[in-house]
């Protein structure tokens, strides 16, 4: 069974990593800079995925924890960089 | 900036070229097995230090002095920081603008969330990947997560200071301390793990030393962390209008 | 074959990023420009330390084991990622993140007595003011 | 092991498009954005080295409090390399 | 008192499923973490107690979930799917008013509403919450209430009004 | 008996997320500007993160020879529960800087929030 699973991951992995690539596009082009954080965005939620996938693929159960952290932390960037654009000052 | 994209795809291009060349003309061995201190580490952690994580355990155990004196630095790196801004908080009060209603109450929540898994991260420390510096860089996240939401102000207003949050890293750093030196009451070496402290209390594992080193190790780190922010995030208006006492 | 296209490519990869990274320390005349290369520079050194301790097997699986029975030594000898390296930059990330910390503060200080974050007139400035270089 | 090995191809070539265009960028926010892009991509070839210590704390530090930091930092100081806040 | 209890399962049920496991260990710890954290943490959280006795709101929680992720997902999803083939598109913000009066209700509504591909909350002003909406079909406020918001603020009155 | 089932379900739950993923991503690289590209963003967060995450937790519950199955699951699903919470709140917050600041130029049919700050 778990053979299966290293199966239905390899056949998943090309849409996730087209689908980073393209989003890498978007950050690298991206005119202006919520377009760039609005990709970074996509581009962790798709990865917490797939890394999280790869817990899966080792047949490990420890490799489960840095998805949910790119998930949260990317959330922190969007946080300060709105607040930077809002008030010009990140504190009050 | 047509130059600048052309110098990037120049760079991309000979990276791809020159590695495709080098595999195919050099014949590089590439590595295929764990190397010998590693094989004793990964065969042995248990039996030494009672903890099936490798790296809690060269981290606190094989190598604890080190990360000890680490620390240490972190500290006085902090501390440092801290004394250039010289500014009492009592002094500055404005109204908090914050952002936007939805986000300050789910923030409420992610807060709680965040704080509720890097408790999980740090108590595990010494099983699952994880503990002291994982698990206090997530706590720091969580109240950071605070300060451009609510301002500053709102956590002055609840008691959290930067004076306080030093005391508190001063109080952690001194239980580390004090971890590592009881050993030798008994005549055993500084930082001793197995024979002083118990690998199970009740059945439960708790890896000896390890998950308290990784419980006060969280704390400062936090601590730390907040304290910087807490500092970084007076208004420079504080400054300029003499606000400060130095 | 890929095996060895991915292990040169990453070593030649991390040794542009470390130019580039020291290009940007060196050349780049705003001090927060200076501070983004060091914490690049630092990143890639810790990847390096960690390529290290890397080799090719499947699975590879994290230093730990399931339980505190012991479990299977021969697998994760066969299959462990180096623990080592991992214990070295562990450490080291935080201590870095303290020290860019004091380097932050630092910058902001010299913004406050100089009003600017360029390298090259801080120097002019200082040099007006009759303090030496 | 096809899998570890693309990706480690993919994230190493990320990896160096993003610390070029951070470290040529003028405008020191997207400097950082693209630095968020540099740790991303790194934290991808750790998870595929399997050092999820390592991911965890990277990925606080480096995509969550650096950031913070140096957006600190261009809030108090200029947002553009040879002075400006505003464009 | 019953929202501190309230607070304690939400934390210690959240710490038991993400570590995976039911050893001693986790639940001690867990215990102590919950127990702190539902003591200093659930006076911000929680606004009414009252509201809390009624245990059908989760029910109907569970109940909008599962509608929400299958039925009403899989509908915006398909539209904006056909949009990014066909790029027809006529993006602009509208008005549109809200009935819920509770922060967690109006929480509920804007992230259904943001979640939904097609539309995204900006900013909300006196009852009014301003909505970028993908294709503009009408911009008068309560028909594009009825197309965007009217269903999900039934159940948010349900859950937290 | 329920495991293959769980699994199979996991399965077509991960590749269908990952085929919402890479629409999300060509929406991302195809549409003019960031107004509209929040929408594609919004597909790979639910359709591209939260389902194909659900579907890795089910994929670990049916496989019983997996070691530590029930933290894989649990983990997954804890972290799709986040990624409902945080995602909206992340795409709502650029939004409103995005307005605030007017960094982002674009030609609406109708922008009443505009047309209300101008008041």
């Amino acid at each position: 069974m778990i053979e299966y699973a290293e199966l239905v991951v390899l056949i998943g992995a090309p849409l996730y990593i087209a689908a980073m690539i393209l989003y890498s596009y978007r950050l690298i082009r991206g005119p202006t800079i919520p377009d760039m954080v609005l990709a970074a965005d996509s581009l962790s939620y798709d990865l917490a995925v797939f890394l999280m996938a790869l817990a899966l693929y080792h047949r490990t159960s420890f490799l489960i924890a840095p998805p949910i952290m790119l998930a949260l932390w990317v959330y922190l960037l969007d946080v300060y960089v709105s607040k930077y654009l809002v008030t010009r000052e990140v504190g009050v | 900036m047509n130059t600048r994209i052309l110098v990037l795809i120049l760079l991309v291009v000979s990276a791809l070229s020159v590695s495709i060349a080098a595999s195919l003309l050099l014949d590089i061995p590439v590595p295929r097995g764990l190397k010998e201190l590693a094989v004793y580490y990964v065969s042995n952690t248990i039996r030494d230090t009672g903890s099936p994580e490798a790296v809690a355990a060269i981290v606190w155990d094989y190598r604890g002095l080190d990360t000890i004196y680490e620390t240490l630095v972190l500290y006085l790196a902090i501390v440092g920081g801290l004394a250039i801004f010289r500014v009492t908080l009592k002094t500055i009060t404005k109204t908090p603008i914050g952002l936007t209603l939805f986000s300050k109450t789910s923030t409420k929540i992610i807060s709680l969330l965040i704080a509720t898994i890097s408790a999980a991260i740090t108590f595990h420390g010494h099983l699952t990947p994880g503990g002291g510096f994982p698990g206090g860089s997530a706590l720091a996240v969580a109240a950071m997560l605070i300060i451009p939401v609510f301002s500053m102000y709102a956590l002055l207003e609840k008691g959290v200071t930067s004076t306080k949050l030093v005391a508190l890293r001063g109080f952690a750093l001194t239980a580390i301390g004090l971890v590592a030196l009881l050993p030798v009451v008994r005549g055993l070496e500084i930082v001793t793990n197995q024979k002083f402290y118990p690998t199970q209390i009740l059945g439960i594992p708790v890896g000896g030393s390890i998950s308290l080193y990784n419980i006060f190790e969280s704390i400062a780190v936090a601590s730390g962390f907040i304290a910087i922010a807490l500092y970084l995030s007076i208004p420079e208006e504080a400054y300029k209008t003499g606000e400060s006492s130095a | 074959m890929l095996e060895e296209l991915s292990y040169i490519l990453i070593v030649v990869v991390l040794a542009l990023n470390s130019l580039i990274a020291i290009y940007g320390i060196v050349y780049r005349r705003s001090l927060v420009k200076k501070l983004i290369s060091l914490t690049i520079l630092s990143d890639t050194v810790f990847i390096a330390v960690i390529l290290a301790g890397f080799y090719f097997t499947h699975p590879l699986i994290p230093p730990v084991y399931e339980d505190l029975g012991g479990g299977n030594i021969d697998y994760m000898v066969k299959h462990a990622s180096d623990p080592l390296p991992q214990a070295l930059v562990l450490t080291g990330i935080v201590i870095g993140l303290a020290t860019n910390a004091l380097i932050a503060f630092g910058i902001i200080q010299s913004y406050r007595l100089t009003g600017t974050t360029d390298a090259k007139k801080i120097i002019e400035i200082l040099s007006r003011s009759g303090v030496e270089e | 092991m096809i899998l570890p090995i693309i990706l480690l191809i993919t994230a190493s070539l990320l990896s160096l498009v993003f610390v070029y265009m951070a470290v040529t960028e003028r405008d020191l926010l997207k400097a950082v954005v693209f630095s968020a892009g540099q740790s991303i991509s790194y934290a991808i070839l750790l998870q595929s080295m399997s050092t999820p210590d390592i991911v965890m704390t990277y990925v606080t530090v480096s995509v969550g409090l650096y950031s913070a930091l140096i957006l600190f930092v261009i809030s108090k100081t200029e947002r553009f390399e040879g002075g400006g806040r505003e464009h | 008192m019953l929202k501190y209890l309230v607070v304690w399962l939400m934390v210690f049920t959240i710490y038991i499923v993400f570590t995976g496991s039911i050893a001693p260990l986790t639940l001690i710890t867990g215990l102590i973490v919950s127990i702190v954290l539902s003591i200093t943490t659930a006076k911000y959280l929680v606004e009414d107690e009252e509201k809390l006795k009624q245990p059908i709101r989760l029910l109907y929680l569970v109940y909008y979930f599962l509608k929400y992720i299958t039925v009403i997902e899989l509908r915006a999803h398909m539209d904006v799917v056909k949009r990014i083939i066909t790029m027809d598109i006529k993006p602009g913000i509208v008005r549109v008013p809200v009935a819920s009066v509770s922060r967690y209700a109006r929480l509920l509504v804007m992230s259904s509403i943001t979640n939904t591909p097609g539309t995204v909350v900006v900013d909300e002003k006196n009852d009014y919450f301003y909505v970028n909406w993908i294709y503009v079909s009408t911009t008068d406020p309560l028909k594009a209430r009825e197309s965007i918001s009217l269903e999900f603020e039934r159940f948010a009155s349900r859950i937290f009004d | 008996m329920i495991e293959p089932v769980l699994f199979w379900i996991g399965s077509a739950l991960f590749i269908i997320g990952g085929v919402f993923d890479l629409i999300a991503a060509i929406g991302l690289v195809r549409f003019p500007n960031f107004y509209v590209r929040l929408h594609a963003a919004t597909i790979g967060a639910i359709y591209g993160a939260v389902l194909p995450l659900i579907g890795i937790s089910l994929m670990a519950l049916g496989l019983p020879e997996l070691p530590g199955r029930y933290a894989i699951a649990g983990a997954s699903f804890v972290t799709a529960i986040l990624l409902l919470i945080v995602a909206p709140i992340g795409s709502h917050v650029l939004a409103y800087a995005a307005h605030k600041s007017k960094s982002v130029e674009w030609n609406p049919v109708v922008d009443h929030l505009a047309e209300d700050e101008a008041k």
